[in-house]
């Protein structure tokens, strides 16, 4: 449930003898404030790494503040606004948009305010640390993995998130690079179902009406996948989907065969290792540039070991 | 004396185009694009495509009585969320409860939100677009909370037959659907009730001096809309076999579209259900048939603004000289 | 106006009319409602554009395609229905399109001061300041004369101005119309008063269904030769007033007080009686009955009907007791415009008309038989009612009443804006509904109207009971002394 | 007789919460949320406040135009996304070219698409809420394809002031809604244009009667939004500091609402301006707000929906009474 992130806000306890000491500021015994703007919390993926990173705060005895950028670059903007004059003492930045955001982190750092980017890029070198992944690589892997089970010859739909926002050119990006690779793979159609399952399962429909010679789905993320799969299944057909994160529905896809595979996203790895990385540079600590949580296929061999990860 | 001059209407070309415009509009880009893709009259692309219309042709069923009296129901998209997601957590197949009572549940919650609106609407005097937009707000804040922002999957077998079942070669939520449609033809067009929609729409003041209870016809509109925006969500839960707690995001501006595409005027007492249906017909085709063709996205953004515009404006240039 | 042609989605509503005014004189205009005199003078001022048929000003040939030309061709209207701007003040409206000030700012301080002083001189005492919405009715259409006036065009058309003011404005409107005239204004004028217009015309031009019928001098006229002219028959009697016995107290109205409105009201009114309520504009005659009829409820006061005490919170409850109500703003109150004449009509009675659905081949029937008893001019049951001339819409409304066979009909300015000889069937029919045993209560400001029509008049003046006399007493005199004497 | 009746309407406290309901319902915010974060009221973060609100505030200024004259504009959000997108390809600091050229592009789009809008609507007659809808799907297609759906960075030195600016400790974007404001208020109040309309959405007929050219008002008050919606949209890839195609989706709920917050009736010709001003700071004192004090994004959903609701509700209940 959402409680945790609530008490997280309100959290008061100090509970095991590490986090009293890694949360105390040096100077007195002021509670360390961090906060954390994801692009948004509207979806399992997101909900899942805040969560993470709320335990985390908890276990180490700081004070984290969760705000929802509602898929708005602008809104992130003006949360990070308003974190420098709430003075928290660091930021991690979950950005809907590698660009835009690169001016919130300037405008936090100006103030003195260390951001740690999790998860989606920014394009920025003013960030302290950065902890995640690269979603071209996430398209990249799902491509490859259809190339290796159905060959190097075939014809492909494309599901894509909503177009614009990074994580869907990167990966975009990601699916183009293996299909240069492989001249013979047609793309038949590709439109965008803005993250939604309905969304996918739509248009996967009309796209089976339409052509009778689909071999593969490829979809920027699982919720799309999982409604490509439902139009497939509805048809009586048996279509190759893959798509991207590994939430709990997909990896029960996959685990029954449903899915062919996916590719998992560590969020609640990245979530937990943001904030540790962001007190530690908040404590003075040095801190590496980069720490890559990245993207890792899942296929019904290795699910078992996801859904334990996915907890 | 001559008091009823022609009583029967003549058939004139001008008049025809000017009262069935929209309709025009439709056979017109069921034929462009049967050309183009001749498949898309396929009987199961047809099928396919009604059963996609089915949940915006609900809402806009809903939406044309809430329009005829003048009001607007923004929040029909969260209801549509809400009621599904609480209707996903009540089918789970693991409490083995039968399908029809999540089905309740749905219908009650689509229903108890409906008629909120209503109240703040027609008894607190809240302008609809406020009344609804906060509704809009509130009602997804509530789903988000009981879903955590999680999928709600495995529903029971008898509940996912709604969405993805059949009765012969129809899909249920088709027929579904054509009942709906069926229920609503008669309450507006045979029953009093609908009279009094019009007449509310139309002129408030001298509805209620006829005797009419404006303020529950106000409110029994909202309810409707609420009721079937339930009804729509149990389906689309059905349909993607899990609870999703951003579904139905933005739907009220396909079912307000086809709502006004069909002709019903947002200033209310003006409207008719066939319109409606011609408006989500359009919609829908359009949706299939572009994705058919494999039209881009970008394209089909622009194409679909183009074609709702044109198809409405033959209608209005014609309406408009009255 | 020569030739003139217009027709409405080919319906021809006014085929081949002409007319013609001279300066410093009094043109009336006259005809059947839906003659089409409103759509004539609409073309006049820009607002419609004819099909055919020329017009000449100072005997130049003009073309008018907008309001805009109409009035730099110095002519202005006052419309038949109110077309004010309810959110906007008085002298908003009446500066509209052409507000005092520089070019790149408009001064209030001016135009204050203008309509204060236009007012001033036309004896109209209304607040500059006040939003028109707010008014009554009669002092909208006031405002509208007002501000046709103050044009200062050539050539001013008046569109029945006055169906909802009393007498004495009446007088002060007649007053300014003979100073324009002196000023070599030409004026045309629309009403359905036959004394108005005997009072005021120098000629007289008679359309009948959209045909241009005849025009004389005022002077070698007289009222049944153009009474005959206009509805095409003879017509005996304008008042058929019979002969009803009047029965028991049917309703009693005791006591009833609303804030600001009007205070300790008490009447009653018989079975068979028709009970006349007369006064100036604004003594409260609608808030009363708005009160009884469940609308504006009292705050004190109670009500009987039968010798028993009823309680009306809402229409539904005057309604069930077999109250109508016909109100006297047709277009806010009356009517649902965008719906047909036949659902208008049955709109009130839909419960009758139903079963387990509508009962569509008998709501046709009735509908077809209210539209013959009142002669309402449609080409189809469907019509939409906005379509519908000023005449035919008040007549739909009535029936929509009528169909209901109320106890008490409470009808308010039952005849505003219809034409004598609609207004002597109803009249007929006012009558045949008394005999049965009915009763009907009339707020009317024609006093030819109140006087012939009514058994006994009650009269109130400024919210309050100003006397009550039975019909050997009835006399203009009288009333009007009744009408100020709480002022 | 009696002289002038209603004379000087007396100062009553009833009388005043019922016309400023929703300034009463700002300052319970205001002094609510103070109280639980003392920070809100600092400097910095009123001025952070304000310019978050700027953009907003523009787009309901100019919304507020539109449904003054009884219509709606839909597109808004679409334009500032398109005006926004236009001026970032030109502002690119490859080009060299100075800061206003791209401001002027931007203008010029947001200029051009207002003026379709006004157009479709005022001479082809279809009704507002189809046209702005049809653009909204139009402007966002075009948007897409010219940019590729892929963001532009990289903007010249001088654009980038419009959006992360300040004038002395005024953020430019608050300068510039101000001088706006100012310009409106004129319009509005103190030059005929605005009496205009007003008339036109109180009653369109009425206002022809008298001469007034209802066409070109209609087509104004597009063209006014859309340019409105054109600096808001140079203003906002500024703030970014990159035009992004998915820029400004769904600013025209929270500017419509802004507006009917504010008391402009959406059925014309009742409204005020300091009302959506009232309307656009209530909505940003919220996001702010609620922000600030860390509160849950579901739960910010079902208090913002209460608030708006209930912020309209005190003035609607006493409107209604007269
Ligand atoms: N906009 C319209 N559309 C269709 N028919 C119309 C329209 N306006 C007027 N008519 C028809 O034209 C005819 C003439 O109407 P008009 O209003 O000119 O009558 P009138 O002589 O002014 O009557 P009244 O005395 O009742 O005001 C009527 O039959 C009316 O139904
Ligand atoms: N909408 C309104 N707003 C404020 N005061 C009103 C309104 N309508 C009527 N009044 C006031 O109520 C009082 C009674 O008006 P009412 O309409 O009942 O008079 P009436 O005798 O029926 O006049 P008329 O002959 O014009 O119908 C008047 O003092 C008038 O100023
Ligand atoms: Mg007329
Ligand atoms: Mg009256």
């Amino acid at each position: 449930s959402n409680s945790g992130k609530k008490e997280a806000a309100e959290s008061t306890s100090a509970s095991t003898e590490e986090s009293t000491k890694a949360g105390a500021d040096k100077e007195g015994d002021k509670k360390i404030v961090l906060g954390m703007t994801l692009y948004s919390l509207k979806n399992e993926f997101t909900v899942r790494l805040a969560n993470a990173a709320t335990a985390k705060a908890e276990e180490l005895g700081v004070e984290l503040k969760i705000y929802d950028g509602n898929y708005d670059p602008s809104t992130q903007i003006s949360q990070i606004e308003t974190m420098i004059s709430d003075g928290v003492d660091g930021i991690i930045l979950n950005p809907q948009d590698a660009e835009a955001l690169s001016v919130g982190v300037d405008k936090a750092v100006a103030a003195g305010i260390p951001v740690v980017g999790v998860n989606t890029r920014v394009q920025s070198d003013k960030l302290t640390s950065y902890v995640g992944s690269q979603d071209v690589y996430a398209g990249e892997l799902e491509t490859q993995f259809m190339v290796d089970l159905v060959g190097s010859k075939f014809n492909t739909v494309i599901i894509e998130g909503p177009l614009g926002q990074s994580a869907q050119i990167e990966r975009r990006q990601g699916i183009q690079n293996v299909i240069d690779k492989n001249p013979e793979i047609k793309v038949l159609a590709e439109k965008t179902a803005n993250w939604s399952r309905s969304e996918a399962m739509t248009i996967m429909e009309n796209w089976l009406n339409a052509f009778d010679d689909i071999d593969a789905v490829i979809a920027e993320n699982d919720e799309m996948a999982l409604g490509a799969r439902e139009a497939i299944k509805a048809k009586g057909l048996d279509i190759p989907v893959i798509g991207v994160d590994g939430i709990t529905d997909a990896l029960n896809a996959v685990e029954s065969g449903e899915m062919v595979a996916s590719i998992f996203q560590d969020g609640a790895g990245q979530g937990s290792k943001a904030v540790e990385v962001l007190v530690n540079a908040v404590n003075g600590q040095a801190v590496d540039k980069e720490y890559w949580i990245d993207f890792e296929p899942v296929t019904k061999d290795n699910v078992a070991e996801f859904k334990l990860r996915a907890q | 004396m001559d008091t009823i001059r022609n009583v029967q209407k003549k058939i004139n070309p001008k008049q025809m185009l000017s009262q069935y415009g929209t309709l025009f509009g439709l056979v017109a880009i069921v034929i462009i694009i049967s050309i183009m893709k001749p498949r898309f009259l396929a009987i199961d692309n047809i099928l396919n495509l009604l059963r996609q219309t089915s949940i915006n042709g609900l809402l806009a069923i809903g939406m044309t009585y809430v329009v005829l009296t003048g009001g607007i129901d923004l929040s029909v998209g969260s209801i549509v969320g809400a009621s599904g997601m609480f209707a996903a957590l009540v089918a789970k197949s693991d409490y083995n409860l039968p399908w029809y009572v999540a089905v309740l549940v749905g219908f009650s919650v689509g229903l108890l939100l409906g008629t909120l609106n209503g109240v703040i609407v027609s008894y607190l005097k809240v302008p609809a677009f406020i009344a609804t937009l906060g509704m809009l707000s509130i009602a997804r804040g509530v789903t988000y909370m009981a879903s955590d922002a999680r999928p709600v999957p495995g529903l029971s077998e008898g509940f996912l037959k709604i969405g993805g079942g059949s009765i012969g070669a129809i899909p249920i939520p088709v027929v579904l659907l054509t009942i709906v449609l069926v229920i609503c033809y008669i309450s507006l067009y045979k029953h009093r009730y609908g009279r009094y929609v019009f007449a509310t729409g139309g002129n408030a003041m001298a509805a209620r001096v006829s005797g009419i209870k404006v303020k529950k016809i106000v409110c029994s509109v909202y309810m409707i809309s609420g009721l079937l925006a339930g009804l729509a969500g149990v389906i689309l839960t059905s349909r993607v076999t899990s609870g999703l707690a951003q579904s139905g995001q933005n739907y009220e501006t396909d079912a307000i579209a086809a709502a006004v595409i069909g002709g019903n005027s947002l200033a209310g007492g003006r409207g008719r259900l066939w319109g409606t249906i011609v408006g989500f017909l359009i919609i829908g085709v359009m949706n299939n048939g572009l994705d058919m063709m494999a039209v881009s996205s970008y394209w089909q953004l622009v194409i679909k603004g183009s074609i709702i515009i044109i198809a409405v404006m033959l209608d209005s240039l014609n309406e408009a000289k009255s | 106006m020569k030739h003139i042609e217009k027709s409405f989605h080919s319906v021809k509503v006014l085929n081949d009319i002409q007319f013609s005014l001279k300066a410093g004189t009094v043109h009336a205009l006259m005809g059947e409602n839906g003659a089409g005199k409103s759509t004539m003078m609409k073309i006049l001022a820009g607002v419609y554009k004819s099909d055919g048929g020329e017009i000449y000003i100072d005997g130049k040939k003009v073309s008018i395609d907008s309001p805009k030309d109409s009035q730099e061709l110095g002519i202005a209207m006052i419309h038949q229905e109110l077309s004010s701007i309810p959110q906007m003040t008085v002298a908003e409206n009446i500066y509209l399109g052409r507000e005092p000030g520089s070019k790149l700012f408009m001064s209030y301080t001016e135009m204050y001061k203008q309509t204060a002083q236009l007012l001033e001189s036309l004896h109209v005492h209304i607040n500059p300041k006040v939003k028109i919405g707010t008014l009554k009715v009669a002092d909208q259409q006031l405002i509208e004369i007002a501000k046709a006036i103050s044009f200062n065009a050539n050539i001013i058309i008046m569109d029945e101005p006055t169906s909802a003011i009393t007498d004495k404005e009446v007088e002060n409107l007649f007053h300014i119309i003979r100073a324009l005239k002196e000023q070599g204004k030409g004026i045309i004028y629309i009403s359905h008063k036959m004394d108005e217009i005997f009072q005021i015309a120098d000629e007289i031009t008679v359309l009948r269904d959209g045909a241009y019928i005849n025009s004389w001098q005022a002077k070698d006229i007289d009222n049944s030769i153009l009474i005959k002219n206009m509805v095409g028959r003879e017509l005996n009697e304008v008042y058929p007033k019979i002969k009803v016995p009047i029965g028991e107290t049917l309703l009693e109205v005791k006591d009833f007080s609303l804030k600001n409105k009007f205070e300790n009201i008490s009447f009653d009114v018989k079975k068979g009686e028709i009970l006349g309520f007369a006064g100036l504009v604004g003594a409260g005659r609608t808030e009363i009955m708005n009160s009884l009829f469940g609308l504006t409820p009292p705050d004190t006061g109670e009500i009987r009907m039968d010798g028993k005490a009823i309680t009306i919170k809402k229409p539904q409850d005057a309604i069930g007791y077999g109250i109508a109500y016909v109100t006297e703003d047709r277009k806010n109150e009356g009517l649902i415009l965008q719906m047909g004449v036949g659902q208008n009509i049955t709109l009130a009675s839909m419960k009758e008309l139903q079963k387990l659905l509508i009962k569509a081949k008998e709501e046709r029937k009735v509908i077809l038989e209210q539209i013959k008893t009142l002669r309402v001019k449609v080409n189809h049951p469907k019509q939409l009612a906005s379509s519908l001339s000023g005449g035919n819409q008040q007549k739909v409304v009535l029936a929509k009443w009528m169909m209901k066979n109320p106890r008490l009909l409470i009808l308010d300015e039952p005849t505003r804006g219809i034409d004598v000889g609609a207004k002597a069937e109803i009249y007929k029919l006012m009558c045949e509904y008394v005999d049965k045993g009915n009763s009907i209560i009339m707020i009317s400001s024609e006093m030819p109207e109140v006087m012939g029509m009514s058994d006994r008049i009650i009269v109130l003046s400024n919210g309050q009971f100003g006397g009550e006399l039975c019909r050997e007493e009835f006399k203009q005199e009288k009333i009007m002394s009744c009408a100020v004497s709480k002022i």
